[in-house]
């Protein structure tokens, strides 16, 4: 085994990352029952439209692991990352999901940004038992049509986005009559138009849709759409859109004068912002789905050198995909903490599941708490593109912060109810 | 260009008729027509008294026109006998059958009989390919005999055999058609084949039936011989 | 190419075969025992695929079928909630039968390259349906499947179990075909290949042997669907994607030249070779796939079945060059 | 009656873009009897290759006009490198194999190419929006539409326009025709048939980069694109015919006609009806609209 306490750390470098980490940080040696190392493997896209949000998650994994294993790993045990391509849709992550554990025999999954694989994915991963944290995946109906045991989600739902947009948009414009929305055929696009719709009607009752658009996943073309978007000259454009499709969108839509036309709301707008650059127009609604922008530091000295370093190991500021990494794999960390303080030796997979439930851990954005369904509650943020000189491409302005408890579903409320009750 | 024109050919049961012209003198057409693979542009078709003019080759097959051709079709990847063997199946009917294997069925010695009588018995287990010519000549015309025709068509049977087999190709051809008494028309290339073995000789020239008659008699008109051999 | 008609080699390589993947499994890792039972499916498919392939028909759609049995199971969970094996699989088989049945009206006029595209046509008008028509579907989240069930007890689809299912079912598709490779109906269907002419000059009508084989190849196709639903547990419209019919096309060339237990070999090595391609090149495993069927398309035409003939003709010392004896 | 105007130049739009991803491949079939399924990977190649030489111009400050020619550029290397190595080192070892041989080969480079890309430049999308807002916009039915747009629909024309006269008017087109009607005649009064395919395969090729690169600046140029868009290649031209030039304009025409109608009026039905229409062209006439029957000779 290798000669972990060479490479001590003072506990304070871990301890504004990881709550758990405190206690264990520091731990010259590994509990009783430790394994050589724990097998984790990092599921995201490597590949296709969506490849964007890997390069966030992959080389985020890939400097916090690193950091992590020279100053211990977890209670001792340097991490054993594996990478696997999230790409080739629902049914190939399915195999690979049997491949990781039977054949790899990794102790933990910690990755899933589609909507549709995190779906197809949770039944397989309870049906194999293994420890699954589900990092950028959106849709509500993950922990709500499951039971899950073995899966979490370290990141909000869709339904705050969806309701903090719709408000948003309402305070920019408070005389909004129309709205459409142009989102992905499939669970992500379609739950979050839902909500957004339930919320917008709710909110402003004598609102309509004008038109609702559904294109195919990561699509390649808009033009046909964008001409129907134009034709119905909605007061309010939603969007889902992401990765790939969303920049082919944004380069689309931008010359055609969509944005001019219409306020476009764009639930994951704040992850292509890098990409766009100078092609990103002012004044588009969106949303970064995590706590925090790295455009946003909220003071903390946390915060600031989690941006400082995953500048430097990405050669990108941090955009929610990272941001969401890193709340997976802190909750990860912090859940074997308290599993191994608890049990006093290594723990096993249920006591991990024990630990991890009601859970509250720090990240670079604020508090994340993880609830008895699996599903973790954090606060948000909305803003309004502006281009930024510093940066060289849009940064959000006009921020507006929400707490946890106003853009998140009480636990034991399905998320679509909450939304037609809010006010 | 007008390959078949104003023909008016009768044929009477058992009767071996044989076809000769020039390149291009509308015999093979002429093949093509009575065997369904082309349709006339007008005029009717009438086999044993019924119009099929519009009956595709299988459907003429079924009522016992059977081919052979001037280039064999063969199934160049089977083997001899299992070419026969498929030709009997069809005419059983047992071409959807796809249960029972085709090596166990009762036609099995039939089709030896057919590959004795055209003396292919030694290649019954080879592959087509490994036939000498004259011998996938002999094969072609088997599997349209194994047909059980009424009418049997031929194209050119000795062209690509070698002059010395070829009278020996052909006796063994008319003595298996004797004995089955089957209607045969035959296009050949070669006067000396139709003289020693038509008993009726049909003349195309550009499309029409220029001459109809007796070997002897018809191939020694010497506008016969022109049209036939004028290029020579 | 009288490989083309090496269906009698099964008796030996089929005995052979069917020994090692009856008793080798119980001692494999339960990893293994999932690629097997991925390559077992894998085969149903592909013969369907390999048998039109006899006749010179190649399909760059037959995942149609394949998606037709699986969806066929996605909508009886969904809506019915059964997941009984005994039930499914002849529905399955009854789904890719009809969907052949309509289909092959059609598809009995063409040969080569508008077979290959009509089917492809076929087969991306039922993958966009899948995509796009959400609220029956599931749009590209598919449907979920979860674990079947046979005569009532649960069969995980990762389980000795469902492997000695799909088996079973291997081996009843083995006897089909070669029962009806080997019948009249089967030897004009390779005759196809040789001469269409002869075969309508025989009075028999081309377009029924295609129907009939497509007919077949369909049914297959709907069992495989139905057993790859509960193997994989999830399905998508990407099932009926022309890439799926693609990689059905190359398993066949991979074996195609083995009759039987050829198609068998290139399940197996293509489930193993994607596994691991995927697992050691996760950013170009596609292109792992690539090169290796370019090299054997260059170098071994003959597919792995070739490699198999020499190695045992080595070891026998017998020349199996003429399979006509 | 706006609608109208605007679901056809939607239309004609998307048609200049489908055009050049498939004139290429219709000319291979055309000359070749090959169906190329790599057509799509050397469409993607155009398009990384393009945008990434155009990106270095805006890189270096030099002005965005420059952008153009180095989308040309761009394609000009991916297709010229690429059409004389694909054929000659792969494509000729299998003439005359049966199709099936044909379609994996091609089908095969396909997945080489594809992920050969995203070892080249990465996973993230190639980004450049430059050269599609530069020309400035004009309004049609109150609808705003780049001219960008239409400087496809020209390249597209001119580009159709200069093949068709290739083929017609020049003493290659006759060489093609000749190798097209009897490859062994062809050979035996002396043509190079292996030149006149090498020939024909480069041109494919560089319709197929070309194609890729001028539609690059439009569309998300990502890795595996090209499995996406080589099947609508196929549904285009075999509504078309394959091997015909205008049937590949006509196919295109059609094609995004009948996906502008479906987006605009029923979007459910905007991925079956294009495969709807091609199974009704094939059935009605299997050689496609502009193709020509083989007839069989016994």
């Amino acid at each position: 085994m290798r000669q972990i306490s060479k490479f001590r750390i003072p506990a304070f470098v871990l301890g504004a990352f990881a709550a758990g980490a405190m206690a264990f940080g520091a731990a010259a040696a590994a509990p009783k029952g430790a394994p050589k190392s724990l097998k984790v493997a990092f599921v995201d896209f490597f590949s296709g439209g969506a490849a964007v949000f890997g390069v966030s998650g992959k080389g985020t994994s890939e400097w916090l692991v690193a950091k992590w294993n020279k100053e211990g790993g977890i209670g001792g045990v340097p991490i054993d990352l594996v990478l696997v391509d999230e790409g080739g849709g629902p049914k190939k992550q399915v195999s690979e999901l049997r491949r990781l554990v039977l054949d790899e025999k990794v102790d933990a999954v910690v990755g899933y940004t589609s909507s549709g694989n995190c779906l197809a994915i949770a039944p397989v991963a309870e049906e194999l038992k293994v420890l699954t944290v589900v990092h950028v995946c959106g849709t509500h109906r993950l922990t709500e049509d499951n039971k899950l045991k073995y899966v979490f989600r370290t990141a909000a739902n869709q339904a705050g986005d969806s309701v903090s947009l719709a408000r948003y948009a309402l305070s920019v414009n408070p005389d909004i009559k129309t709205i459409a929305g142009a989102n992905e055929d499939y669970a992500w696009g379609r739950d979050s138009w839902e909500a957004f719709k339930i919320a917008m009607q709710r909110l402003k009752p004598d609102v309509k849709v004008v038109a609702e658009l559904w294109t195919k996943f990561q699509a390649g073309e808009y033009s046909a759409e964008i001409s129907r978007l134009l034709a119905a000259r909605p007061d309010v454009i939603h969007s889902s859109f992401w990765g790939g499709g969303l920049i082919t969108f944004i380069k689309q839509a931008r010359p055609r004068g969509l944005f001019d036309q219409s306020l476009v709301l764009l639930s994951t707008g704040e992850q292509v912002l890098q990409n766009v650059g100078k092609s990103m127009p002012d004044g588009v609604v969106a949303a970064p789905r995590a706590t925090a922008g790295f455009f946003a530091l909220k003071g903390t000295k946390a915060h600031q050198d989690f941006v400082a370093a995953v500048y430097a190991h990405n050669k990108r500021y941090p955009d929610y995909p990272a941001y969401r990494t890193y709340q997976a794999w802190s909750g990860l960390k912090g859940a074997y903490e308290k599993a191994i303080e608890m049990a006093g030796r290594w723990p096993t997979t249920e006591e991990v599941i024990k630990a991890f439930e009601n859970l509250s851990w720090e990240t670079p954005s604020g508090t994340v708490t993880m609830r008895s369904d699996h599903q973790a509650v954090h606060g948000g943020l909305v803003g309004t593109t502006k281009f930024s000189k510093k940066y060289g491409f849009a940064i959000l302005e006009n921020i507006v912060h929400h707490k946890a408890e106003d853009i998140n579903p009480p636990l034991g409320t399905k998320t679509l109810d909450w939304v037609r009750g809010i006010k | 260009m007008v390959a078949a024109d104003d023909l008016n050919i009768d044929v009477e049961n058992g009767e071996l008729v044989g076809i000769v012209g020039a390149n291009g003198s509308g015999k093979t057409t002429f093949l093509n027509l009575i065997t369904g693979y082309l349709k006339p542009e007008s005029g009717r078709i009438l086999v044993m008294g019924q119009d099929t003019t519009d009956l595709a080759p299988r459907e003429l097959a079924k009522r016992g026109v059977a081919r052979s051709f001037q280039i064999p079709q063969l199934y160049t990847n089977m083997t001899v006998l299992e070419g026969v063997l498929l030709s009997l199946a069809a005419t059983a009917g047992e071409s959807s059958n796809f249960w029972r294997p085709l090596h166990r069925d009762p036609w099995e010695p039939e089709a030896w009989e057919i590959l004795n009588r055209f003396g292919l018995e030694s290649y019954a287990n080879r592959p087509v390919s490994e036939l000498p010519e004259g011998g996938r000549k002999l094969l072609d015309i088997a599997l349209s005999f194994a047909l059980k025709p009424t009418l049997l068509v031929m194209d050119e049977p000795t062209s690509g055999v070698s002059i010395e087999d070829k009278f020996q190709v052909m006796d063994t051809l008319i003595a298996v058609l004797r004995e089955g008494d089957i209607t045969t028309i035959f296009v050949e290339h070669d006067m000396d084949v139709v003289q020693r073995y038509g008993k009726r000789v049909l003349v195309f020239d550009t499309g029409r039936v220029v001459a109809d008659g007796e070997p002897e008699s018809v191939l020694a008109q010497p506008e016969v011989r022109r049209a036939v051999l004028g290029h020579e | 190419m009288t490989h083309w008609m090496d269906w009698r080699a099964l008796p030996r390589a089929g005995v052979v075969a069917a020994a090692l993947l009856i008793l080798v499994p119980p001692f494999l890792p339960g990893w293994i025992l999932f690629v097997l039972t991925k390559a077992m499916f894998m085969f149903i498919a592909v013969m369907g695929v390999s048998v039109l392939l006899r006749g010179g028909l190649l399909t760059f759609g037959h995942a149609l079928y394949y998606a037709t049995g699986a969806y066929a199971v996605g909508f009886c969970i969904k809506w019915l909630g059964v997941r009984e094996l005994l039930f499914l699989i002849p529905l399955g088989a009854l789904a890719g039968f009809i969907m052949a049945a309509l289909v092959g009206i059609v598809m009995a006029r063409y040969r080569e390259v508008f077979f290959a595209m009509l089917n492809l046509a076929f087969s991306m008008m039922l993958f966009g349906a899948l995509l796009k028509l959400y609220w029956i579907t599931g749009g590209t989240d598919g449907l979920a499947i979860g674990t079947a069930t046979l005569a009532g007890i649960a069969l995980p689809g990762d389980s000795y179990g469902y492997y000695y299912f799909a088996l079973t079912m291997v081996g009843i598709v083995t006897l089909v075909v070669y029962r009806f490779m080997a019948s009249p109906a089967g030897y004009f269907l390779r005759a196809m290949y040789d001469n269409e002419i002869r075969i309508e000059y025989s009075g028999v009508a081309v377009r029924q042997v295609v129907y009939r084989t497509y007919l077949l190849a369909g049914t297959l196709g709907g069992v495989a669907g139905v057993l790859a639903a509960f193997t994989i547990g999830h399905i998508v419209p990407e099932d009926a994607f022309w890439i799926q019919s693609g990689e059905f096309v190359f398993v066949a060339l991979l074996g195609v030249f083995g009759g039987v237990p050829g198609p068998m070999l290139g399940a197996l090595v293509f489930e193993f070779l994607q596994t691991y391609a995927s697992k050691y090149f996760p950013l170009a495993w596609q292109m792992m796939m690539g090169i290796i069927m370019l090299l054997i398309i260059l170098f071994q035409p003959g597919g792995l079945w070739a490699i198999y003939q020499r190695i045992e003709a080595r070891i026998t010392g017998k020349d199996r060059g003429g399979d006509h004896h | 009656m706006n609608l109208l105007t605007i679901i056809v130049f939607d239309a004609i739009n998307y048609a200049a873009t489908l055009f050049l991803l498939s004139v290429g491949l219709t000319v291979v079939f055309g000359v070749m009897r090959i169906l190329n399924v790599s057509h799509g990977g050397i469409y993607a190649l155009g398009a990384y290759m393009g945008t990434w030489l155009a990106l270095l111009v805006l890189e270096v400050d030099l002005p965005p006009v420059l952008t153009y020619a180095m989308l040309l550029l761009g394609a000009l290397i991916v297709g010229f490198l690429l059409g004389p190595i694909i054929e000659r080192l792969l494509l000729r070892r299998i003439y005359g194999s049966d199709m099936h041989i044909q379609l994996l080969l091609t089908f095969s480079i396909l997945l080489i190419l594809d992920d050969s890309m995203k070892l080249i430049w990465g996973m993230e999308p190639l980004f450049i929006s430059e050269p599609y807002s530069m020309l400035g916009r004009f309004k049609v039915g109150g609808i705003i539409y780049p001219w960008y747009d239409f400087v496809l629909v020209g390249v597209s024309v001119v580009f159709g326009g200069a093949l068709v006269w290739m083929v017609r008017a020049t003493r290659f087109g006759k060489l093609v025709i000749a190798v097209i009607h009897d490859r062994e005649v062809s050979r035996a009064i002396g043509i190079n048939v292996n030149l006149v395919f090498t020939v024909a395969f480069t041109v494919g090729a560089l319709a197929a980069a070309l194609g890729g690169a001028f539609v690059a600046p439009k569309i998300a140029v990502v890795p595996q694109f090209a499995l996406e868009v080589v099947v609508l290649a196929f549904a285009v031209i075999a509504i078309g015919g394959m091997g015909s030039i205008e049937g590949a304009a006509i196919g295109a025409v059609i094609v995004s006609f009948a996906r502008a109608l479906a987006i605009h009026l029923a979007p459910e039905l905007e991925l079956m009806v294009v495969y709807l229409i091609m199974i009704l062209v094939l059935v009605i006439r299997p050689e496609g609209l502009f193709g020509e029957a083989e007839l069989r000779r016994i």
